[in-house]
């Protein structure tokens, strides 16, 4: 397993995690800085579940996708009561409050130490797993979103009093989001587990959660295929700043970027339009007149 | 006598010391065109809010044909077949119009999550049946060539009656319309009466209608009440009320001799 | 439908990209040497928090190269240092291992950064057969798995935290005739939770006992209510603290701000120049053991030398790593010595047989050092130190066996 | 006994760093309802300003601390200018100036270690370890003048809110940016002045946090997540509110790590958090925004 397909795995991980928290907050309009939480409650229960009971690695990864949707769906039923600015802050408390609770619990999460020594991927075991699903989210999510669950979530981000006077609950299609952003991102923890070989709080710190939530408004507010692309850019970008010279300026740049797209870009790169052939095709047929008009005066 | 559509029986509201509505009565019939007039103020919206549950009354009932429906949620009341529009116009700005009508039907629409994301034949056809639903209405008001433009980006009328639509997507039985005529000038306020009128016979609606241009109100309603400081001064047909010395006191202001 | 499709056209045309990338760099071949170099990774946080670790190491490794190449190379042979950052995180130490193994082909890497990194490089160094030496690292998990079976290809020279903490534990109840002590420990580090563990047990073993243990969460600065807390209790004669470098000089104040008095007993960490800058002499008479003592003349030259290239004091913040890798080095000439004089050819796999069968009493930096073929620790010297004067006095040494 | 009244002197020097970094975010989301994440660059550039002034400039603490809140107010001014004003002309959404503050606060905490390293560095002052004994309990001459200056600087920022013309043009404007610029009110003035006013109370936070402790690089970003904790909790927007949630948190955290166990402070600070939004989702003092038809 190459570095360059270690990079890909990495990438096509964070993609998941990304995918499920543009959901959250994309397409549904809540912010969360503390989903990194949910992927360690993924990450620790896959490798607890494969560690103990001895299962395929693929049993782990459900078990891990279902306890953060359950554990989402019990912070999320209280806190998404309460409006916007609100929700940012309590979800950084959850997302620190799961930071510390691994680091405590020592018996179970092997606390500072991590867990290790579980069943993991070994060699190309990880991209035979990783891609698949990858492709199955992809699909999926982009049927839910094209589906009236997900045009009842983007209803309720854009007007929620209107949403409700269409007979929408808008309480529990944020749960669904909620749950849904959860899973995607239990799933992808459980598999950045089984690719590290042990799982260690320090690899869900609020940077992470940070990093996710940015991914997503950098990529675009309600756009899949912005989502996809954002990941594909900012996962490898470390390792690409690695060949340069100017080691120290790697984070001043990341800051740097979010600031600059944020100012002259703010819907993000794909606003909230999905990529389609069609749409390519527009775009160079209007390109390709403007070209032959200049080409003509 | 035909059956009562929408009714409310001694409704009051107060905030704190104002009482935006006294004791309010009002018994609108099935398939009638209904106004609500008033000055600004008068606590118009806050009876619309009453209806459609996004605030409580402090005492009184409000029934649909036989459900007393007083404090149901606001999402509940879509169901029992009441949809509304908004004084400042609230669409799903960054979405397309088609897709804001599709919004509208949901409730009309039965698939599960899980449908949705497997695709199932059931969604197709629901999916199917409900774009088939939006594009007709779309046609019929000549606002398909705006099908695919993001609702917020339409121009002003455009947008008022694209709400319109989007009430009568969710098959409503009485329609609520808070100040459609709103900026609107002689020209468009009259194809607005025209598109309301054909609406009712269209959809067998019973409509609700606020707003103070008096000429919108004459033309199309059967009956209306006047409020006035959260109060109703008269509830007649528009002849009665033109002829009502109160509600002339009440709009032309009395001079206190 | 046609959306979608076009969705994963995209996704299939990049991956395919990045893929390909990867093509290219395949002819290096993993892990041997290409002629007449021998190339060596270090892995460090260069940037962020830890920036001071990572930087601390660089220059001493690149010190230690530079005068083993003037000497002529190792069997012959110029040793080329590649830099790799991992910004002290797991998921970036898995990527510099494969990074420096595959794309750069090193035969061995030196480095110190996270736990958690080093344990998760482990599974990129048993598939490509690269050995790693670990310095300044005290946790156990490091060269041994959870079951207790040695990791093949990881290394390590400095004393692990079993062998240091118990030693220092004994030390209070036996030598300092100490009978209570209170610990105060960062729950989110390894070596605070190792504190407890091996403090505990080598304090209990000779007769003393633990009365009290207090936490802190890396990040902390203030400490009051804890060590008030602790003080109120009372009933003990002595602390331990694992305290590291920021959190250190921050505890030891607050415990003189709130007029906790009591005899301070420290961890490896504290061997450090600028603590006296913090502290000033509130640490008077405070016990540690060391590996290193870096006041020892014997280190003169190099820290003048450091000095002057790196424009700060080896000693400074970080302690005793830029000399610990000096031996990290040493072992990694030695072994790689010994694979020449065999005539073997210098692979990954060869070298690490060599470490773990030629590292008997190897001449190194600090001390002579030999690493046991089963655990892959470290038997050597280690010096208890105590503060005279703002000073670091060795007032007793061990030697360390294979705990 | 002693050891309460000891942990009740703890709570105050802490609870006040809290209260001057909350009050300085609550006065920014009172009038913009955005949580400014680049409120710690404000607290960290602070805290090197004095490292800085106390090396170099001059010895004097006090003009240290003037210096500090120069910069603290200077550095708010320019995120404003910036990065939050061609976002609010623009009228974008609430949270992309979220994300450009946690933007701007990974640029300045890095920026940091590149000039000054991640190395510690410790103000040279003459107030270290030296505390005076009150009713058994050692109060640090540090901390009294913490708890001095920052009652002083509360007292003064709650006059100039309550009292003057500007902050009453402050407080309109709290309520509904709009209107109150219809009304004539210069909002972009007031908008920098509340910037100033919050940079120069982080600038003052980041100074007291570097001389009590060591001044280092991410020495802010803890410290900024607790006071938007505190002020969250005493109703976000409220400047009562953020002084009363400061001194709620410090105070249970010094009783929980004091009586109950250390390990367990930070999780309380977190489940106090996500309790009082379950009980009172506006926080104890905070306003109702609701959104009505």
């Amino acid at each position: 397993m190459t570095y360059w397909l270690g990079v890909l795995v990495q990438t096509c991980i964070y993609m998941i995690a990304i995918i499920g928290v543009s959901i959250l907050s994309g397409f549904c309009g809540l912010f969360t800085l503390g989903h990194a939480g949910f992927m360690a409650i993924g990450a620790y229960t896959s490798a607890i579940v494969v560690n103990t009971f001895d299962v395929p690695i693929f049993v782990g990864l459900l078990a891990g996708m279902l306890l953060s949707t359950l554990l989402g769906l019990l912070i999320g039923a209280p806190t998404l009561r309460i409006n916007g600015d609100y929700f940012i802050i309590a979800t950084m408390g959850i997302g620190e409050a799961i930071y510390l609770l691994s680091q405590y619990l020592i018996p179970v999460t092997g606390g500072p130490y991590g867990y290790m020594d579980f069943h993991s991927f070994r060699g190309m075991e990880a991209l035979f797993y990783v891609v698949p699903i990858l492709i199955v989210v992809i699909v999926v999510t982009y049927f839910f979103i094209k589906s009236k669950h997900g045009r009842n979530i983007v209803a309720l981000r854009e007007n929620e009093m209107a949403a409700l006077t269409v007979g929408i609950n808008v309480y529990r299609y944020k749960m669904i989001s909620m749950g849904y952003s959860c899973a995607l991102c239990g799933l992808a923890g459980g598999l950045l587990a089984h690719y590290m070989t042990n799982v260690n709080p320090a690899m869900f710190t609020s940077t992470k959660s940070n990093d996710l939530v940015i991914a997503v408004v950098l990529g675009g507010r309600g756009s899949l295929t912005g989502a996809i692309i954002a990941a594909m850019i900012l996962t490898p970008l470390p390792e690409l700043l690695r060949f340069s010279s100017a080691q120290e300026w790697r984070l001043i740049m990341y800051g740097l970027t979010i600031v600059l797209v944020i100012l002259f870009r703010p819907t993000g790169l794909y606003g909230d339009r999905e990529f389609s052939i069609s749409g390519l095709a527009k775009w160079i047929k209007r390109h390709s007149q403007r070209l032959m008009k200049r080409g003509e005066n | 006598m035909s059956t009562v559509a929408l009714g409310l029986y001694n409704v009051c509201k107060s905030f704190g010391g104002l009482k935006a509505s006294n004791n309010i009565n009002i018994e609108v019939l099935e398939h009638e065109i209904y106004g609500i007039i008033g000055p600004n103020g008068a606590g118009k919206t806050t009876l619309f809010n009453l209806i459609t549950g996004v605030i409580a009354p402090t005492s009184g009932t409000i029934r649909i044909y036989d459900k007393d429906i007083t404090n149901l949620a606001p999402d509940k009341i879509c169901g029992v077949g009441i949809a509304r529009t908004f004084q400042n116009i609230r669409l799903f700005n960054a979405v397309s119009v088609l897709e804001n009508l599709m919004i509208a039907c949901q409730q009309t629409i039965h698939y599960s999550a899980l449908d949705g994301c497997l695709r199932t034949p059931r969604f197709r056809r629901e999916e199917k049946a409900a774009q088939e639903k939006c594009m007709a209405i779309l046609e019929k008001f000549n606002l398909l060539q705006y099908k695919d433009v993001a609702a917020g980006k339409l121009p002003y009328g455009s947008q008022r009656r694209v709400e319109i639509m989007r009430a009568i997507m969710t098959n409503p039985r009485v329609v609520l319309l808070d100040e459609p005529a709103a900026g609107m000038n002689e020209e468009e306020t009259a194809t607005l009466a025209e598109m309301i009128r054909m609406l009712q016979k269209e959809y067998n609606l019973t409509i609700v209608v606020i707003d103070h241009h008096m000429d919108l109100i004459m033309e199309i309603c059967d009956r209306l009440t006047v409020i006035n400081f959260g109060e109703q001064l008269m509830t007649g047909t528009p002849e009665q009320a033109q002829s009502d010395q109160k509600v002339i006191d009440a709009y032309l202001g009395v001079d206190d001799e | 439908m046609k959306k979608l499709v076009a969705l994963l056209l995209v996704l299939a045309v990049t991956f395919s990209f990045i893929a390909c990338g990867e093509q290219t760099e395949t002819e290096a071949p993993s892990g041997g040497t290409n002629g007449d170099e021998i190339v060596v990774g270090f892995i460090g946080s260069m940037t962020g928090d830890d920036e001071i670790y990572g930087y601390v190491s660089w220059g001493a490794i690149t010190m230690a190269v530079d005068r083993i190449n003037e000497a002529g190379g190792v069997a012959g042979r110029q040793v080329v240092l590649k830099q790799y950052d991992d910004r002290a995180d797991g998921v970036e130490a898995v990527n510099c291992a494969r990074k420096a193994i595959l794309n750069d082909g090193c035969v061995a890497i030196i480095t110190s950064s996270s736990s958690a990194g080093l344990i998760s490089i482990n599974s990129v160094l048993e598939e490509y057969k690269v050995p790693c030496i670990a310095y300044a690292i005290g946790s156990e998990l490091v060269t041994q798995t959870e079951e207790g079976e040695t990791r093949p290809y990881m290394f390590r020279v400095n004393t692990t935290a079993s062998q240091c903490t118990t030693v220092i534990g004994q030390y209070a109840a036996e030598v300092m005739g100490l009978k209570t002590a209170a610990i105060f420990y960062d729950i989110t580090r390894t070596d605070g939770a190792d504190g407890v563990e091996y403090f505990t047990k080598g304090f209990e073993e000779k007769g003393g006992s633990v009365v009290q243990v207090e936490a802190y969460k890396s990040g902390d600065v203030d400490f009051h209510a804890q060590l008030s807390a602790l003080k109120a209790n009372g009933g003990f004669e002595a602390i331990y603290s694992a305290a590291k470098y920021i959190e250190l000089g921050m505890v030891i104040n607050q415990m003189k701000e709130i007029g906790l008095e009591t005899q301070m007993i420290g961890d490896r960490s504290w061997m450090m120049l600028d603590l006296f800058e913090v502290v000033g002499d509130n640490l008077e008479g405070a016990v540690f053991p060391s590996d290193i003592d870096f006041n020892d003349e014997k280190y003169a030259d190099f820290n003048n030398e450091f000095q002057e290239l790196w424009d700060v004091h080896p000693g400074v913040a970080v302690g005793t790593d830029a000399y610990c890798i000096q031996d990290a080095c040493m072992i990694l000439w030695n072994a790689i010595e010994k694979v020449a004089e065999a005539g073997e050819e210098i692979t990954g796999e060869n070298i690490r047989d060599s470490i773990e069968a030629n590292s008997q009493n190897v001449e190194c930096f600090t001390d002579t050092i030999t690493i046991d073929p089963q655990t892959h620790n470290v038997r050597r010297s280690m010096g208890i130190f105590e503060i005279q004067n703002q000073n670091f006095v060795q007032i007793d040494s061990y030697d360390v066996t294979f705990g | 006994m002693v050891l309460f009244f000891q942990q009740i002197i703890n709570a105050l020097a802490i609870g006040g760093i809290y209260a001057l970094m909350s009050v300085g975010y609550a006065l920014i989301y009172s009038l913009l309802r955005f949580t400014n994440f680049a409120h710690s660059v404000a607290v960290t550039f602070g805290s090197y300003a004095i490292y800085v002034a106390l090396t170099h400039i001059t010895s004097n603490f006090y003009l240290g601390l003037i210096f500090g809140v120069l910069v603290g107010a200077v550095i708010a001014l320019i995120i404003e200018l910036t990065a939050y004003k061609p976002l609010l002309i623009k009228n974008s959404a609430r949270s992309s100036l979220t994300i450009i503050g946690l933007g701007i606060s990974t640029i300045g905490t890095n920026m940091i270690i590149l000039i000054f390293s991640s190395r510690f560095k410790v103000i040279p002052t003459d107030f270290g370890g030296k505390s005076i004994q009150l009713l058994g309990a050692y109060i640090s001459v540090l901390d009294i003048i913490i708890i001095a200056i920052c009652l002083v600087m509360l007292l003064g920022v709650f006059l100039f809110i309550n009292k003057t013309r500007t902050g009453l043009a402050i407080r309109a404007a709290s309520h509904d940016l709009d209107s109150t610029a219809l009304m004539g009110v210069d909002v972009q003035k007031f908008l920098s002045i509340i910037f100033i006013l919050a940079g120069a109370m982080a600038g003052i936070a980041g100074v007291m946090l570097a001389t009590k402790y060591q001044a280092y690089p991410s020495l802010a970003t803890t410290m900024t997540n607790k006071s938007f904790i505190s002020s969250v909790v005493g109703g976000l927007g409220s400047l009562g509110g953020a002084v009363a949630g400061s001194f709620i948190l410090s105070t249970g955290e010094v009783m929980i790590s004091g009586y109950v166990s250390s390990e367990l402070r930070d999780l309380f600070s977190y489940g106090l958090l996500i309790l009082v939004l379950l009980v009172r989702p506006y926080g104890l003092m905070g306003k109702r925004f609701d959104d009505k038809a």
